[in-house]
């Protein structure tokens, strides 16, 4: 029971508990809020495997931008509670049963994968920016081009999506 | 009970070090309020604060006694956790932001530790990227406030605020970026030590003259998420009452007021780390003289707050402010006599200096610019800060190709 | 160190979540949040696998999926402002006309 | 600069006319007719002119065989068809008569077709012709030859149907390409069969190849028998052979410059250029060779025959070509290839002339081209009259003129065969008789149509220039081979004689024996003369005159002196008149024969079973099935997300049970993740 592995458990209990709550909870907000928590707590997780610059990048991105735009659009539309109906018939009992099934599947399937990898689990490599951004620059040049590619496509939507259109 | 200081001797040093950097904090802030109203008042010839205590010294600590007494009573209708979560939340990453940063180049050898001035010791890898990060959740504490204190005022404030921070973030973050290709690392330690590259040049050393660009996107983004003056709009009392801080009352509004505050000094040491060379002296190095700096400026300081004090007829002047100067002119003195400590005040003092200017400008820039309008403010950021600052990322990252193809070595 | 599977089997927990709340949630920003979640525990087993396995492989993947995930939540809350526009709801059960 | 620069640049002599047809089909319909004619004869007269030179630099360069080859067109395994041209003496005849008749022939129609609609595209049909028809004769393997036999059969098709709006016209279009695609199927089989055989479809390779085989015995039906028959088959086809003649008459339907070029000088004998190209195999194949020579003969005769009442003067030429090409088949059959050629070649001039001027005729009469109202144009169109009589004297072999050796020279490679033989000097007797009543039917007698109505005037000099041309060539072009006892030699069988090296000793041969009966016969007429070959030379040669002579006196007496006995004569052999007059029926025959059985075949079969019950079934059923499909599925489409979402969840579900129950061995994600 090394430190590592205390901090670890505190961490990823923060992760679920947030997860949880994100769907106990009754009004967005509160489910963003949580998400954060979640966020949080995958970015120290980043940090406990040495991926320091993911975890920063996370943060940004997602807690300080994405999140940020989730609660800025909850405020925008002043979202209420949310409402309890259940009008889809598949979305009942059946989706319960397929979703345990699926996070079966998932955690069988990948903690099979994973035994194989966990004798090489002790390389910890403590990763730093330069060889990430390395890799970005020169192995993922082109994916890289296409992802700003992709956001420029995104922002372009967004504007159209968000101006009303005129009569 | 040796030995359990001895195995934990870095966590109680830790603690020691964050209740010394909350007492400094609190109090700076507390007198950076009593500042900026001497200085506002002055600026539109008035005098400001002065019934409390000499020269108004006094009047913080009034202030903090009110803030502490007042009633604190909790709207109706309010999502009460987030209504209580949000000043923690603000007062806390404003702390953690601060606590990032270092103060000092060198440890001091305490009991067989290094004790470095600041929380974190300064060579995080990701150091700047870690301020980032925290300064980047500082949006939620005001726009959680609005939101939850359910009443129009604030729901736009925090609304405001959110919009604002985002888009200002941006700037701030690739304003950085030239600096951060200068010196090849988010290392804040190494980020100074390059411009300290060439120790004979000095000032001209400073990111400030190739990054000017930089900062001074970065300056008007940083002054922009602190939510200060001009871009005060998530609190402009003329429209929103108190923006997003209306419904809260005494303790809870303090701790906005504090995080504000807190943000201020933060960025202030990000501006004379990131680009006027943090703890380096402006001088060259072989300017040995210029050590005695500090204390040419300290000895005459404390004689003259002793000599200002004994002018009063009421008991604290005539009794703490000679005792208080003479601390300062006994801490000039000593830095005389001891070299090494001397050599050791040297980084904190520049630095302290440096933020103390910026401090300054801010409460200048208080008192003189208008507020922008909320549609300028956003056509200001995106269209201007922004493509500014992309523009010199670029250039900055042509110029430093450019030496690594023609610039040898 | 921290065994490769904890990460691993909390992803998968985490992941599962994300996928019950997608579909046991009514209102379509919970909806997205839980697609967030789900994003961000496959970017948790990315980023152990490549911890565990010594590339970094792994970790650029995480950051193109940041990026996507950004891009994605701009267009998304896009749609979401327009629905909630024309609709007046937020509830993914009142808004089953297939068009806006 | 090579030293033989056109032989080294081939390719350009076929390339001018496909310029030129090129621009004036895509620009032509602007532009006014001076500047198509400029393009037309330019291109024409240019390729014509540069075959001269190719042919100067070809006997310059005093090669037998020259062959070169410009780019793989296809390479398939080892299956190679080059865009090769070669030039041997067979080329060289082929390619002046087919550019020089061309051109002389599209200066005619510059001043025939200069009131017609469709100026350019006529002329750009036409370049398209000259272009294929050089190719054909250039190709210098069978692929390419084929490329050009289906290109001029394209073109013929199009100057055909050149008046598309009259239906007479496209039917015709219509039935000349359908039978020829006859001929050509077995053409192609022929190919596949050689390619099977030999693995190469070059002439030169292939004859290499072939050369050295044991020839098949007669009646042995053996790969050079087969392949040959399938070759001539095609062959017959393209020119107008039993059975397949029955669409030229019909194609008489285009312009007469058409008529003239492609349907008398140079496509029809395509087939005749074909089997002289192949002799080698041919030589192989003794039966191949007497189908030829009895097809050839048949269709001669035949031919012949149905030529003598009609009173369409083009259709007469039309039918007199047909005999004509029976007769070039004739002598390939007895292996007298370059009889055949040269008859080819002296029948290009006088057929193409005959065309012109009947042409001519038609113009002058305002497009009249029922001879029974014609008559007595002589004196009104007199150089029209004059050029065709040289040509009908050609025809009919009047000593001296060009078709008299020719037809000679055929005759006597036949007369190893008393039948064959038989039957050539009949169908020449025939043949002088219906060239001589055409002759008096047109421009003699008295005139049968009303001269306030037509008003008859002599064609333009761009039209009778070629056909003094021409006139002068079919007088003259006959002495090139005037055997050695007319005092010339045969300069044109040496000439060839490369060409068919291994196929003249069937020419020069004694046709008969002197120790039989016959020959005896013979020597004897032709008492005090030289040696024995001679005297049977020289009595050949007056039995074919006076054959001529009596076609000649008959046509004199039946429709000069006493017209009424043509009447008389056609009424007392009723029948046979009628048949003839109907072509014996034979167009009904197929119609009957082949036609409607097809017809009966497409409805019944192809269209009301295999179109409507088969295709159509399918198609509807996928399509049906696919709505029921959609109907059945339609419902999960409810718009509610949620459901959709858990169907999501129903796919990764089944995605990731695969990859957990994948078989071990492989354990895809493991493989991931090493």
């Amino acid at each position: 029971m090394t430190a590592s592995l205390v901090v670890f458990f505190v961490l990823a209990a923060l992760a679920v508990i947030g997860a949880v709550s994100l769907i106990l909870q009754k009004h967005p907000i509160h489910s963003a809020l949580s998400l954060i928590v979640v966020m949080v707590a995958l970015a120290g997780l980043y940090l406990l495997m040495g991926a320091e610059f993911v975890a920063a990048v996370q943060i940004i991105v997602y807690g300080g931008a994405i999140m940020v735009l989730f609660v800025f659009v909850i405020m925008l539309l002043n979202a209420g509670v949310e409402e309890h109906t259940s009008i889809s018939k598949m979305a009942g009992a059946p989706g319960l049963l397929l979703v345990v099934a699926l996070a079966g599947f998932v955690a069988a399937t990948i903690a099979r994968s994973a035994e194989s990898v966990q004798t090489a689990s002790q390389s910890g490599v403590m990763s730093s920016t330069k060889d990430i951004s390395n890799m970005i620059f020169k192995d993922f040049v082109y994916p890289f081009e296409l992802t700003s590619f992709l956001i420029l496509v995104a922002i372009l939507g967004a504007t159209v999506l968000a101006q009303r259109e005129k009569n | 009970m040796n030995s359990f200081l001895a195995a934990n001797a870095e966590l109680l040093i830790t603690i020691v070090k964050i209740a010394l950097l909350l007492f400094v904090v609190l109090t700076v802030n507390a007198y950076l309020t009593w500042f900026e109203r001497k200085v506002v008042a002055h600026m539109q010839s008035r005098w400001g604060p002065h019934r409390v205590g000499p020269h108004g010294l006094l009047q913080p600590l009034a202030d903090g006694v009110k803030f502490l007494f007042k009633e604190d009573p909790t709207p109706a209708g309010v999502d009460k956790f987030v209504y209580f979560l949000a000043p923690l939340l603000a007062l806390a990453l404003a702390l953690t932001s601060i606590a990032l940063i270092p103060f000092g180049p060198d440890p001091i050898r305490f009991f067989g530790h290094d004790i470095y001035l600041g929380i974190a010791p300064p060579d995080v890898n990701i150091g700047i990227l870690a301020l980032f990060a925290v300064t980047a959740l500082g949006v939620y504490g005001v726009a959680l406030a609005g939101w939850s204190s359910n009443s129009k005022y604030p729901l736009l404030g925090g609304l405001r605020s959110s919009a604002q921070m985002i888009s200002y973030e941006l700037a701030l973050t690739m304003s950085v970026v030239g600096v951060l290709l200068m010196a090849g690392s988010f290392n804040l330690k190494k980020i100074i030590e390059a411009q300290a590259h060439h120790p004979e040049w000095g000032i001209l050393g400073w990111n400030v003259w190739p990054q000017i660009l930089g900062f001074f996107c970065f300056f008007v983004a940083a002054i922009a998420e602190t939510n200060r003056v001009p871009f005060d709009l998530p609190e402009a009392e003329s429209e929103l009452v108190a923006g997003f801080h209306t419904e809260y009352a005494s303790f809870k509004f303090a701790m906005f007021f504090i995080a504000e505050y807190t943000s201020m000094i933060t960025v202030s040491c990000l501006c004379s780390i990131m680009f006027f060379g943090g703890w380096l002296s402006p001088f060259p190095a072989s300017w040995t003289f210029t050590h005695y700096l500090p204390s040419a400026i300290l000895i005459p300081f404390g004689l003259w707050v002793i000599w200002d004090g004994i002018r009063y007829e009421t008991i604290f002047g005539r009794i703490i402010l000679p005792g208080v100067g003479t601390v300062i002119a006994a801490l000039g003195a000593v830095f005389v006599v001891l070299p090494g400590v001397n050599e050791f005040i040297q980084g904190p003092f520049w630095l302290v200096s440096k933020i103390l200017v910026f401090l300054f400008v801010y409460v200048w820039m208080r008192g003189t610019l208008p507020r922008f309008r909320y549609d300028q403010l956003m056509s200001f950021g995106w269209k201007l800060l922004l493509p500014v600052s992309i523009v010199n990322v670029i250039l900055t990252s042509f110029v430093i190709l450019a030496r690594m193809q023609w610039g040898g070595k | 160190m921290v065994p490769t599977n904890y990460y691993v089997i909390l992803s998968a927990i985490l992941f599962g979540l994300g996928v019950f709340a997608f579909i046991f949630k009514r209102n379509i920003i919970t909806i997205f949040m839980s697609i967030e979640l789900m994003l961000n525990a496959v970017n948790l087993a990315f980023v152990a696998f490549s911890q565990a396995l010594g590339k970094l492989d792994g970790q650029v993947f995480v950051l193109f999926v940041i990026v996507v995930a950004a891009a994605e939540a701009a267009v998304g809350l896009g749609i979401i402002i327009l629905i909630a526009r024309n609709r007046q709801t937020l509830n993914v059960e009142r808004v089953d006309l297939l068009k806006l | 600069m090579p030293t033989h620069p056109i032989l080294e640049y081939l390719w350009i002599i076929p390339l001018l006319p496909l310029l030129g047809s090129a621009t004036n089909g895509f620009f032509g319909a602007k532009w006014p007719n001076k500047y198509v004619n400029i393009v037309a004869i330019g291109s024409t007269g240019l390729s014509f002119l540069l075959a001269l030179e190719a042919v100067r630099e070809f006997f310059d360069s005093g090669q037998v065989l020259l062959r070169r080859e410009f780019f793989t067109w296809i390479a398939a395994g080892n299956f190679r068809a080059g865009f090769d041209l070669q030039m041997d003496q067979l080329t060289v005849v082929m390619v002046l008569v087919v550019t020089g008749v061309g051109w002389l022939i599209h200066i005619y129609a510059t001043g025939y077709m200069a009131h017609e609609s469709g100026y350019y595209r006529f002329f750009s049909y036409l370049n398209l012709f000259m272009f294929f028809m050089l190719i054909l004769v250039l190709a210098a393997n069978y692929v390419l030859l084929f490329v050009g036999w289906e290109g001029v059969g394209l073109s013929s098709y199009l100057l055909i149907g050149f008046y598309f709006l009259k239906k007479s016209a496209s039917d015709a279009g219509k039935k000349a390409f359908i039978v020829n695609r006859i001929g050509d199927f077995g053409f192609m089989l022929g190919m596949f069969l050689l390619f099977r055989t030999f693995h190469t479809l070059d002439f030169t390779a292939l004859f290499e190849k072939a050369g050295p085989w044991p020839p098949e015995a007669m009646g042995q039906l053996g790969t050079f028998t087969i392949a040959c028959l399938l070759l001539f088959m095609g062959a017959c086809g393209k020119s107008a052979q039993l059975p397949l003649y029955v669409w030229l008459p019909d194609a008489m339907e285009g312009p007469t410059p058409v008529s003239a070029l492609i349907h008398a000088a140079t496509m029809v004998t395509a087939g005749v250029y074909v089997v002289a190209r192949s002799h080698i195999l041919f030589m192989h194949a003794p039966t191949a060779m007497l189908v030829v020579a009895i097809v050839g003969c048949a269709t001669a005769f035949f031919a012949a025959t149905i030529g003598l009442v009609q009173t369409d003067i083009k259709r007469v030429l039309a039918y007199s070509t047909v005999s004509q090409l029976g007769y070039m088949f004739l002598a390939c059959g007895v292996g007298a290839f370059s009889a055949g050629i040269f008859h080819l070649m002296t029948h290009a001039f006088f057929k193409a002339l005959l065309f012109l001027a009947a042409g001519s005729v038609i113009h002058a009469m305002g497009g009249e081209q029922d001879m029974n109202r014609m008559g007595g144009l002589s004196k009104k169109i007199r150089w029209t009259y004059i050029t065709m009589l040289m040509a009908t004297l050609a025809i009919a072999g009047a000593p001296g003129f060009s078709g008299f050796f020719s037809k000679d020279a055929i005759l006597l490679a036949a007369s190893g065969n008393y039948l064959l033989y038989g039957f050539g000097l009949l169908t020449a007797l025939l043949t002088s008789f219906y060239m001589f009543r055409l002759i008096f039917l047109t421009f003699h007698g008295k005139q049968r149509f009303d001269e306030h109505k037509i008003h008859v005037h002599e064609s333009p000099r761009s039209m009778l220039a070629p056909l003094v041309i021409l006139a002068v060539l079919s007088v003259v072009g006959g002495w090139m081979a005037a055997p050695e006892f007319w005092g010339g030699e045969n300069h044109f069988e040496k000439f060839l004689e490369p060409a068919f090296a291994n196929a003249s000793e069937h020419v020069t041969q004694i046709p008969v024996d002197p120790s039989t009966r016959t020959g005896k016969f013979l020597i004897a007429f032709g008492e005090g003369m030289g040696s024995a070959l001679l005297k049977i030379l020289w009595t050949y040669a007056a039995i074919a005159i006076g054959v001529a002579l009596v076609g000649f006196l008959v046509a004199y007496w039946l429709y000069l002196r006493r017209p009424e006995k043509a009447d008389g004569l056609a009424k007392s052999m009723a029948l046979a008149y009628r048949t003839l007059l109907n072509k014996y029926y034979v167009d009904e025959l197929y119609g009957a024969v082949v036609v409607r059985p097809l017809v009966w075949i497409s409805t019944n079969v192809l269209w009301k079973v295999v179109d409507v019950a088969g295709i159509d079934a399918t198609v509807n059923g996928i399509a049906g099935g696919t709505t029921a499909v959609g109907d059945g599925v339609r419902h999960t489409q409810s718009g509610n997300t949620r459901s959709y979402a858990v169907w999501v969840v129903v796919g990764a579900l089944v995605i990731l049970a695969v990859i957990f129950f994948w078989p071990s061995q492989m354990k895809p994600v493991v493989g991931m993740v090493r």
